[in-house]
């Protein structure tokens, strides 16, 4: 399945990326957040929530979307 | 009655052009007695020395217009309102100048002191939206809500 | 600081103008993060089949102003605000127009939700501001605050 | 003793009478509410507040202002 994913704020400064598109699997959103961890290290230093196909959605989420976005802290307003 | 999604999202500053012409729409709405009108401005903060001259914004928007149509949804059913109105900027506004305006009437007083502030925390609270300050020499923080 | 007496009043309506310029003034104020603004706008209220069409409004102004004063000293003891305008109209004042403007502003939120139903509050309740309800066919009743 | 009285709102309507000068002497405030309630008695169907020189007072202060303003249930806003 491919999935595109999309780095918002600041999260585009700690990958280097606007948004990118994969084609590995994962059981979770949980999972997902693990492998962007480990290939984006400055990601831990940014707590971040994720959203699949418009939906802002927990790390123990089947990950069934093909739009993933990242999404830092929040500074509407 | 089922209110369509709306797009919150202003390319830039709110005027006050922008803020006089809603008030003036509500003319013909004569069972209104009470507006309250919250505004956000774009603050010339110092830090470490150097002084932030913009606010740079972006968003997921379709995030960001769904949770804001709920909290919309939600204040309604909640308060006794006439109507409200809600923008946030994208993209760069300067010191001095509104990113986000919020805009409620009702028949009379109460509803309108009451709903507002919590639109207000609501909105900065949950939406995904992401304000990057940029300082005079170029160089940049990413904003922090309290 | 000692501040001046102000007046407060305003021949006829206040118009979305007058707001929106309010508004601009505070541009370059640039450590004001939130303003927020009531605005009391006459309705055309029906009673007993005859509706509302203007409300005349006449005052003691001196009292009015110095009331206004003491309320706005006591806002500023009590609440962190960068400033504090209001203004209330005099003579007629059309259904739909707007006859009561305070606008308020801060660094920060708190500040200005905490205060700005309290100085609405304590002014339509302490100062000598009379109402005369005109209806469409010339006759008239006294307004009556809640 | 001269003292201009002014009425405002409804109190004129009850009057008849925006202003008028009395040379009377009154001791209070009260006594001085009391002899208009004599001489208008629509007075008695509205509650007015009393002001000497440009201050709200109560019926119980002697009456010492030559500026008596009589006050109407407020409505502003």
């Amino acid at each position: 399945m491919e999935m595109k994913l999309r780095y918002f704020g600041q999260l585009q400064e700690a990958t280097g990326k606007k948004e990118e598109v994969l084609t590995d699997s994962f059981e979770s959103l949980g999972n997902l957040r693990n492998f962007l961890l480990k290939q984006y290290p400055k990601l831990n230093h940014v707590h971040f929530k994720m959203a699949q196909n418009n939906k802002i959605d927990i790390d123990s989420s089947p990950l069934s979307g093909n739009l993933i976005d990242l999404l830092p802290p929040f500074s509407g307003g | 009655m089922i209110r369509k999604i709306k797009n919150i999202f202003i390319e830039g500053a709110i005027s006050p052009k922008t803020i006089a012409e809603s008030i003036g729409h509500h003319q013909h709405k004569t069972k209104i007695g009470a507006h309250n009108i919250f505004l956000g401005q774009v603050r010339a903060d110092q830090i470490n020395g150097k002084t932030i001259s913009a606010i740079d914004y972006s968003a997921q928007k379709e995030i960001a217009n769904q949770l804001c149509h709920e909290i919309r949804e939600a204040a309604f059913s909640k308060h006794d309102l006439s109507c409200m109105h809600i923008y946030h900027s994208l993209g760069t506004v300067k010191a001095g100048e509104i990113c986000f305006f919020v805009f409620v009437s009702s028949s009379h007083r109460p509803p309108v002191f009451e709903s507002l502030s919590e639109i207000v925390n609501d909105i900065k609270e949950k939406l995904p939206i992401f304000g990057k300050e940029l300082f005079e020499d170029k160089s940049h923080q990413w904003k922090v809500n309290q």
